[in-house]
């Protein structure tokens, strides 16, 4: 499964998306959102999307880690504002084998980070800054 | 012919998310971002910086543009 | 934190004990038991440990992440009789960069297996066997 | 002296799971698996097969035991 969405993630939801009684395994990655930021001390996030590609963006990745591993993966990501200690994004991929689940779920974060179109625009106490990879540009 | 552009991250600050552009027949990629970086000079860097979609396909600054496409700049990602 | 018992596995339970507010990510590796092995079908297992070692072994994988990653880690393992679908083992990274904790997360799964006195009863169809590595011995 | 051996895996199907035997001072490990293979051949491997633990710490088959040791014979483990 694949969900991008205004509303809290839920884990769980990722896992029992691919778990089934033949999988010996699940590797689970969440990101969250942290209280802290190259130095500067953050109070949330708001997550904006190039909404369509971003979800077919998102189905390759869920595509090629079967094409590639033969395993199931799920991608849950938050949109719109969340605050410190809330879940950002959530992957799972759950098989036979643990070290492909490992493999394939490093793979399917970093390849999101690269190629998915989302931003996120960081609240810190200094200020407000789009995060645009590793230039963080203050916001208007 | 009419193109439409999109825009994200920090250039949504001063470029509005959505815009119709009436442009030429043949008209690439980079010079739809040329437009912007003649009018306002925050858009000079708008090529270097961003990869481009056309129809929510990555493709290149030289991609020719045909009636009714959607060009999309999209800033370095902070998805995840 | 650290837990051997007999009792159903909560992963939750493992990422709650590493989180902090610092923290921006976090990698849950979850071992479930699955319907076949080595060819056969499997109904169950069952786990049985040198305990007071197993819980040492297990408290040096937890110090080792710590101190080769610096990164907080939590382990759980059941033990007993357990069913096809639930959880074995649960081990939980948490940390401000994904790939450390995808890198400690499997390390400590990996030594777990090696370096843990842990062994299971395999439950199938066609007998019960001990598991010894890669040996599958019929159980009298 | 008295020490005391532990079994685990399929050994645990025709050894008692806890044992205390009385060996003369300066005995090993291995010599104490050399008994029970002596006595049973499903032993008889016991040290090619199995890791030894003296007092919950990983040793040597040519550990020298000490009065009160408990000796563990661990096969291949199969946790997780």
């Amino acid at each position: 499964m694949i969900l991008l969405t205004d509303d809290i993630l839920d884990p769980q939801q990722a896992v029992d998306a691919v778990m089934t009684n033949a999988d010996g395994a699940y590797v689970l990655f969440v990101g969250v959102v942290r209280n802290h930021s190259r130095g500067r001390s953050v109070t949330g996030l708001e997550y904006q999307a190039y909404r369509p590609m971003a979800i077919r963006q998102i189905e390759r990745i869920v595509e090629s880690v079967k094409e590639k591993w033969n395993l199931r993966c799920s991608i849950l990501h938050r949109l719109g504002h969340i605050i410190v200690g809330e879940a950002s994004v959530v992957i799972c991929v759950a098989g036979a084998h643990r070290a492909e689940c490992f493999d394939a779920c490093e793979w399917a974060i970093d390849t999101l980070k690269e190629e998915v179109p989302i931003w996120k625009k960081e609240f810190a106490t200094d200020g407000t800054f789009w995060i645009e990879g590793e230039d963080a540009i203050v916001a208007q | 012919m009419n193109i439409q552009t999109l825009f994200f991250g920090h250039y949504r600050d001063f470029a509005p998310e959505s815009l119709t552009l009436e442009v030429p027949p043949g008209t690439s990629v980079a010079e739809v971002a040329g437009r912007f970086a003649e009018k306002d000079s925050r858009f000079a860097d708008l090529i270097k910086r961003t990869r481009v979609a056309v129809n929510g396909e990555f493709a290149s600054p030289d991609c020719m543009l045909s009636e009714g496409d959607e060009v999309a700049f999209l800033p370095p990602m902070s998805g995840g």
